[in-house]
């Protein structure tokens, strides 16, 4: 988001952590967050639909909570940590959620994902053992077009198990 | 949407209508008590802020009198325009002897809203607009009982 | 969809927060959780010049026990934090019923108590359940602090009586007597969508097992949280029979409610939700005041 | 072969991009110097243009231009026709009228675009959008389908006479002389209303005109990259290949993502080439609902002639089609509601009259189901209101009418979408029927449950719904197939996507010839810069028509694979097997070369090529059906309803689905769930309110409600398999189906239901507050 010289608004300094690194840039007060993460850090895997707070697309973890990216301002993050889907694992180190997710078919057109997995996370950390009605609890808030919702469920019990399994494994 | 209410005030008929067919008094009823220009014989201009809670908006608008028949009935057509879109509002007021210094109006009418305010606002509009003709309706019975009062 | 500009504060304490406010007037909104005020920027809806963000200010969210019972909760208390908290599930069960019922789960991450309550949506579960528990509100302004109770609080659509300078900052809860039940029941198209009806009742049975105090209030019944007096009124002191919770909520919902119409429900049908609705929700609060449930 | 992919429930090769953030959205397209768009829109529905200052706008510091009609200038025109009227049936009526870039003198539709601001970001773009200003004449807006026909209607186009946009009668038999032997004859009016197709991500389109290489790429969020293509170079003059569309990841289409061309992708190129900048516009969610297509306004009159024991003598359905302000997509929708109020039964004599009508409100064309579900709710209505008037179960009057599977192909004698005569290919429905009844457990639950649970209060009712859905149309698809260097398969197909699973179910089809991995087959479907023949995923066609196209180019592939591999391992070919990637001799697993080697061999360094050859283990080919495939499915359901506040809970929900030979399982099921909720949604969630001025009162997901995780039933999948005779796969489409019977199976679980209150429905969607106005209006009544 370039803006020149001329128009150049009242900027706010501001410094977070984002996936670990921290990031330092100078924004207008009414930047959104989603804008920030998107269009100056580049981290586009935090997707926008709606802007107003229902759809759950832009959900990115602030100081590991889980919140509508595109109902704070990016100011609001200053001095605090935010991780996106980006900071959950990579193309050949998937996190057990994510794997879960293409194991259980739990992805179409993949618009909604980044955001359910970034709200799915928390929620499997807050209840390791998720019975059928409080996952579609838990994923009341994320809104997915193509897959009926079935087959994420299937997915956050499947990541469940398999991070359950994990978890009992003695460490070596 | 359609309106329809009525109300009883505390004064007599040809003094009300005297206030109803006068749009400076009109806007005095009116939120934020707007400033009016005539502009014609029956038609008058004015700005608008309107406060919803948070939500506000300033509207440009017209306000005329038109189908008098004195001292009983007459339409109000007030129109607004602004960033976050228009409102029309078309009111036909009937006026009727309600014994002695009282005078009850019964309106019927339609509102228009058109733009953003329509669009993601809809769940307010009903109650924003009834709750705005009772206060109008309200001050305008304040300046029926002071003028006639007054007299 | 993006807001229009703005200029930003984030004042580290209460006395500058209500400062601002008082220097910028009409002109300045307070940002709390801005779970409501930021989409209706994100639509234009609202521009306002100044943003005053009380995120910055320590010791805002709290929750703790109040005297004799009772519960003190700070204004900036995040709304998942009310949820999950021991106190508060034991002490006021109907705030703790009610807190799954609000929005969804990243918005009561982010989402306030106190900024629920100063929004003053009708539909808001918050602001039904503070005056069905007859909770009171600490206001700041430069000019001091004053406690108001929430039934007088509410003034109208998004009104309070909050003036331009003024901040909310606490809201007390008082512990209810013993033999009381409480229960909130909603109609919604989705789960979590704004309820189309919503009746909270409170209830309080005298050592006989009948009613001794009632208060049933509805939400998106009205232009505020909409309480129903002659109802209570017309059960005090009767058992609570089937066909006396009956007369009391075809009360409610013939004569004290005001509901409006919108895409989702005529006033008719939410007239009739009203009834239906009271109805349950007295019926469980009893059950729960007698201890059977 | 010696291993089958095709049916395997194979993983996705897309999704570890997807789930990482990285797969790239049109909304993630990044250039240097890349400035942003936003549109001014009318606020009103009907209005004529009386004046646009946009000068305070272009003052706005951060602003680089702002665009009218005026500016156009010769420029300006209203967009392509996407499809012509049927040039076969008789009897059609058609005004062509189609959507502009910019409006210049009449406003037709609400959210129509008046001016485009170019801003340094979108921000500044949305401020100086505030700054213009808009000098309307508003005009009395036609909204109600019925209105709109009466000769005193305002109208929407000035120069026709009327608000009639098309006009189209078909028949078969005689349906005159079949009602004069019936011995029912029933008549309804039926009333279907609007919704929305809400792909989660809005559209977008990013231009970059390349003033030194003269040279346009567009990023595009379209289900057709190469109708785009031809289309914007024909209008910017450039030649096609001066042109590159890609369509990358796409969030979501449901149709309104094939529609051609929208405004906007009239407007960003034509703005990039003129300023020669990069632009970038993406849709936000206001403007999704009043900005890209609808679905779905219909008012039918229908009426059915039977005899006593349930035969259905004939049909005749005249029917209002809503088209919206314009009409690019000329009649696809009414031609499916009409070919699909047949169903799947044996009707021999049907009379369907549709009026097309222009309103003021957004453009109409196909959301998912397009048509079907129209006539599908259409039929089974009536079905269903007869079972009743004669006493017999609804499940018994569906058997007797269903076509016997020796009937096939059953011709029905009408045109359908594809302009061709409506045949149905292949089928075997009432065994799909019977598995429907057994899984849902239909038989206990009306004998044993039902009365059980009613004797105990409970309003719990049942509905079965059997569907055809036309699929798999033409007019073709192509795709080119190449085993590269490195032993790996990269294909080509201008299909385009939009979440299906297209890089996996193609792959496997590929793999299946090529003997590879799945994953090590890559395939690009949207970008034209690759392969740049072809229409666009719509009409459940994807998988049909570019998967046959893929699998021939992989068969041509697999011969020169074989004819090389034979020649090097000096045995014959039907010796010779694929597997691993490479191509062994059976039964000697020793003796063997990899594909990797046979593709370098095949493209030589060195050395001749024997004339009459081609280099490389490369086919392009192509594949157009003779006509469309058929599928058949049945949904069944059991729903609780509190009859004091109208919520309703579906307690189960069994689909039965025969797409004949399924590719992959997991992926089918999907696209059922998906479709399914759409139905769900359109049954009873959603609706598009437009006021009586044209104005869309719910353009939010806060007011148009979307299913979520909390309403959606667990679904309860069957497969049956009938292969299509049409294609070398024996596929039929299946994107639609979940969709298409779903309004009305909630209608007869919903009447079934409340059976004590004796409803009929006969519209959808339906709510809870529309369900207490129908039963307190016969309460009353």
């Amino acid at each position: 988001m370039a803006i020149t010289e001329s128009t150049m608004p009242k900027l706010f300094d501001l410094a977070l952590t984002v996936n670990g690194t921290l990031r330092e840039q100078a924004v207008e007060p009414r930047l959104l967050l989603s804008d920030f993460l998107r269009h100056d850090l580049g981290l586009t895997g935090t997707h926008v639909a709606c802007e107003h707070g229902v759809c759950g697309a832009c959900t990115v973890l602030l100081d590991g909570e889980p919140v509508r990216s595109c109902l704070i301002f990016a100011v609001q993050a200053h001095g605090h940590s935010v991780t996106t889907v980006e900071g959950l694992g990579a193309v050949d180190r998937l996190h057990p959620v994510q794997e879960a997710f293409r194991q259980a078919h739990g992805v179409q057109c993949g618009f909604c994902t980044p955001g359910i997995l970034t709200s799915v996370v928390p929620f499997l950390a807050d209840h390791p053992d998720p019975s059928e009605e409080e996952i579609r609890e838990a994923l009341s808030g994320n809104l997915c077009r193509c897959t009926g919702y079935q087959h994420i469920v299937d997915a956050v019990k499947l990541a469940a198990q398999a991070m359950k399994a994990a978890n009992e494994q003695p460490a070596r | 949407m359609k309106i329809e209410g009525q109300y009883t005030f505390d004064g007599p008929r040809p003094i009300l209508w005297e206030l109803v067919r006068d749009p400076q008094v009109l806007a005095t009823c009116l939120p934020g008590s707007p400033s009016v220009r005539k502009t014609g014989e029956h038609e008058y201009e004015g700005e608008i802020a309107i406060r919803v809670g948070p939500i506000s908006g300033a509207f440009a608008g017209q306000l005329s009198v038109t189908n008098e028949v004195p001292p009983a009935s007459c339409t109000l057509t007030v129109e607004g325009k602004g960033k976050v879109g228009f409102v029309k509002g078309v009111g036909n007021i009937d006026m009727t002897d309600q014994g002695p210094g009282k005078t009850l109006m019964k309106y019927t009418g339609e509102v228009q809203i058109g733009g953003k305010v329509a669009s993601v606002g809809q769940r307010l509009f009903d109650s924003v607009s009834r709750g705005m003709i009772d206060q109008a309706l309200g001050k305008l019975n304040e300046t029926l009982q002071a003028r006639s009062g007054g007299r | 969809m993006k807001p229009a500009p703005f200029e930003y504060f984030a004042p580290p304490s209460v006395e500058q927060a209500v400062a601002l406010l008082a220097e910028h007037g009409y002109e300045a909104k307070v940002l709390a959780g801005g779970q409501s005020l930021v989409p209706m920027m994100n639509f234009r809806l609202v521009q306002p010049s100044v943003l005053v963000d009380l995120n910055s200010i320590p010791d805002l969210g709290f929750i703790q026990p109040g005297k004799d019972g009772g519960l003190r909760l700070g204004a900036l208390t995040r709304h998942h934090q009310v949820e999950v908290d021991p106190i508060v599930a034991e002490r006021m069960p109907l705030l703790h019923d009610a807190m799954p019922k609000i929005g969804y789960p990243q918005i009561r991450r982010r989402g306030t108590l106190g900024g629920s309550l100063a929004h003053a949506d009708p539909s808001a579960e918050l602001v039904t359940v503070s005056v069905a528990l007859d909770g009171r509100f600490r206001l700041r302004s430069p000019r001091g602090e004053r406690w108001v109770p929430a039934k007088d609080f509410f003034v109208g659509l998004f009104t309070t009586v909050l003036d331009p300078d003024e901040l909310l900052v606490e809201v007390e809860l008082p512990a209810l007597p013993a033999r009381s039940g409480c229960a909130l029941m909603e109609v919604a198209r989705r789960s979590h969508d704004f309820a189309l009806v919503g009746a909270a009742a409170v209830v309080t049975l005298d050592e006989r097992g009948a009613c001794q105090q009632v208060r049933l209030v509805f939400l998106s019944a009205g232009d505020r949280p909409m309480q129903a007096p002659r109802a209570a009124e017309a059960l005090r002191g009767q058992a609570p029979t089937p066909d006396a919770l009956r007369a009391a909520a075809e009360i409610a919902a013939s004569d004290e409610i005001d509901p409006s119409s919108d895409i989702h429900a005529t006033a008719d049908f939410r007239r009739h939700l009203a009834k239906v609705l009271a109805l349950r929700a007295l019926e469980q609060a009893c059950r729960r005041a007698a201890g059977k449930d | 072969m010696t291993k089958t992919l095709i049916g395997q429930r194979v993983l996705r090769n897309e999704d570890a991009r997807l789930l990482t953030g990285l797969a790239q959205f049109v909304d993630d397209v990044e250039i240097p110097g890349l400035l942003h768009a936003a549109f001014l829109r009318s606020d009103h529905a009907h209005a004529r243009l009386v004046g646009l200052d946009v000068s305070a706008a272009r003052q706005r510091p951060g602003v680089i231009a702002v665009f009218t009609a005026e500016d156009m200038g010769a420029d300006w025109a209203p967009g392509p026709p996407l499809v012509s009227p049927p040039p076969t049936a008789k009897d059609v009526t058609f005004h062509s009228r189609r959507q502009v870039p910019l409006v210049k003198d009449k406003i037709r539709h609400a959210g129509e675009a008046l001016a485009v601001v170019i801003a340094e970001n979108r921000y500044i773009a949305e401020d100086a959008v505030e700054d213009i200003l808009v000098d309307l004449e508003p005009l009395e807006a036609v909204v109600d389908l019925e209105d709109a026909m009466r000769p005193d209607s305002p109208r929407v186009h000035d120069d026709l006479e009327s608000n009639l946009a098309a006009h189209l009668f078909q028949k078969k038999g005689d349906y005159d002389a079949a009602r004069q032997q019936a011995d029912l004859v029933l008549r309804r009016r039926i009333l279907i209303d609007r919704g929305a197709a809400a792909a989660m991500e809005n559209r977008g389109i990013v231009a970059d005109w390349d003033e030194k290489s003269q040279h346009l790429t567009i990023w595009d969020t379209t289900q057709a990259p190469i109708p785009i293509r031809n289309g914007t170079a024909a209008r910017l003059g450039l030649s096609e290949n001066q042109v590159r569309v890609i369509a990358p990841f796409i969030g979501g289409g449901f149709g309104p993502k094939m529609m051609m061309f929208y405004p906007e992708e009239l407007v960003i190129p034509w703005a990039a080439k003129k300023l020669k900048r990069p632009i970038k516009w993406i849709e936000d969610r206001r403007e999704n609902f009043y900005a890209t297509t609808q679905e779905r306004g219909q008012v039918h009159d229908v009426e059915i002639a039977l005899s006593k024991d349930g035969r259905i003598l004939g049909l005749k359905d005249i029917f209002l089609h809503d088209t919206g302000a314009y009409d690019p997509y000329g009649l696809t929708i009414p031609l499916n509601t009409q070919c699909h109020a047949l169903g799947g039964y044996d009707i021999q004599n049907f009379t369907t009259e549709v009026s097309v009508v222009f309103t003021n409100k957004t453009l109409v064309t196909p959301v998912r189901g397009a048509g079907r579900p129209q006539g599908i709710f259409v039929i089974e209505r009536m079905l269903d209101a007869a079972a009743r008037e004669l006493g017999l179960d609804p499940v018994e009057i569906r058997r007797r009418n269903l076509i016997p599977p020796t009937a096939f192909p059953y011709e029905h004698g009408i045109i359908d979408q594809a302009f061709a005569p409506l045949i149905l290919d292949s089928g075997n429905y009432w065994p799909v029927m019977e598995k429907a009844l057994e899984m849902i457990g239909y038989a206990t639950f009306v004998r044993d449950e039902q009365p059980r649970l009613r004797k105990a209060g409970k309003h719990v009712g049942i509905g079965i719904a059997p569907f055809v859905e036309s699929t798999g149309v033409g007019p073709y698809e192509g795709a080119r197939v190449t085993v590269e260097a490195s032993g790996k398969v990269f294909v080509a197909t201008g299909v385009g996507t939009q979440g299906q699973g297209h890089f996996t179910t193609f792959a496997q089809v590929v793999a299946e010839q090529l003997g590879v991995e799945v994953s090590d087959v890559r395939l690009v479907s949207g970008d034209t810069a690759e392969f740049h023949w072809g229409t666009g995923t719509f009409a459940s066609r994807g998988a049909v028509v570019a998967g046959n196209a893929i699998h021939a180019a992989a068969s041509i592939v697999r011969r020169k694979v074989l004819e090389l591999a034979s020649k090097h391992l000096e045995t014959p070919e039907d010796e010779l097997e694929l597997e691993g990637g490479r191509v062994r001799v059976a039964d000697i697993p020793n003796r063997s070369i990899s594909l990797a080697e046979l593709a370098n061999l095949a493209n030589p360094l060195r050395g001749a090529v024997e004339p009459g050859t081609e280099p490389g283990l490369e086919a392009t080919a192509y594949f157009g059906p003779r006509y469309g495939a058929t599928a058949f499915g049945v949904h069944a359901m059991i729903i609780e309803i509190d009859p004091e506040t109208m919520m309703i809970e579906i307690k189960r929900y069994v689909t039965v689905e025969d797409c004949g030979t399924v590719l992959n399982p997991l992926i089918l099921e999907g696209q059922i769930h998906g479709g399914v909720s759409l139905g769900i949604g359109n049954a009873y969630y959603e609706k598009l309110h437009y006021d009586e001025n044209g104005q869309l009162l719910n353009a939010s997901f806060a007011d148009y409600l979307i299913p979520s995780a909390t309403e959606m039933p667990r679904i309860e999948v069957g497969h049956m398999e009938t292969r299509s005779p049409l294609n070398e796969l024996g596929t039929k489409g299946v994107g639609e189906a979940g969709t298409i019977p779903v309004p009305a199976l909630f209608a007869q679980a919903i009447e079934n239901a409340l059976a004590d209150r004796q409803l009929e429905i006969l519209e959808s969607p339906l709510s809870p507050n529309r369900l207490y106005e129908l039963t307190s209006r016969k309460e009353a009544g």
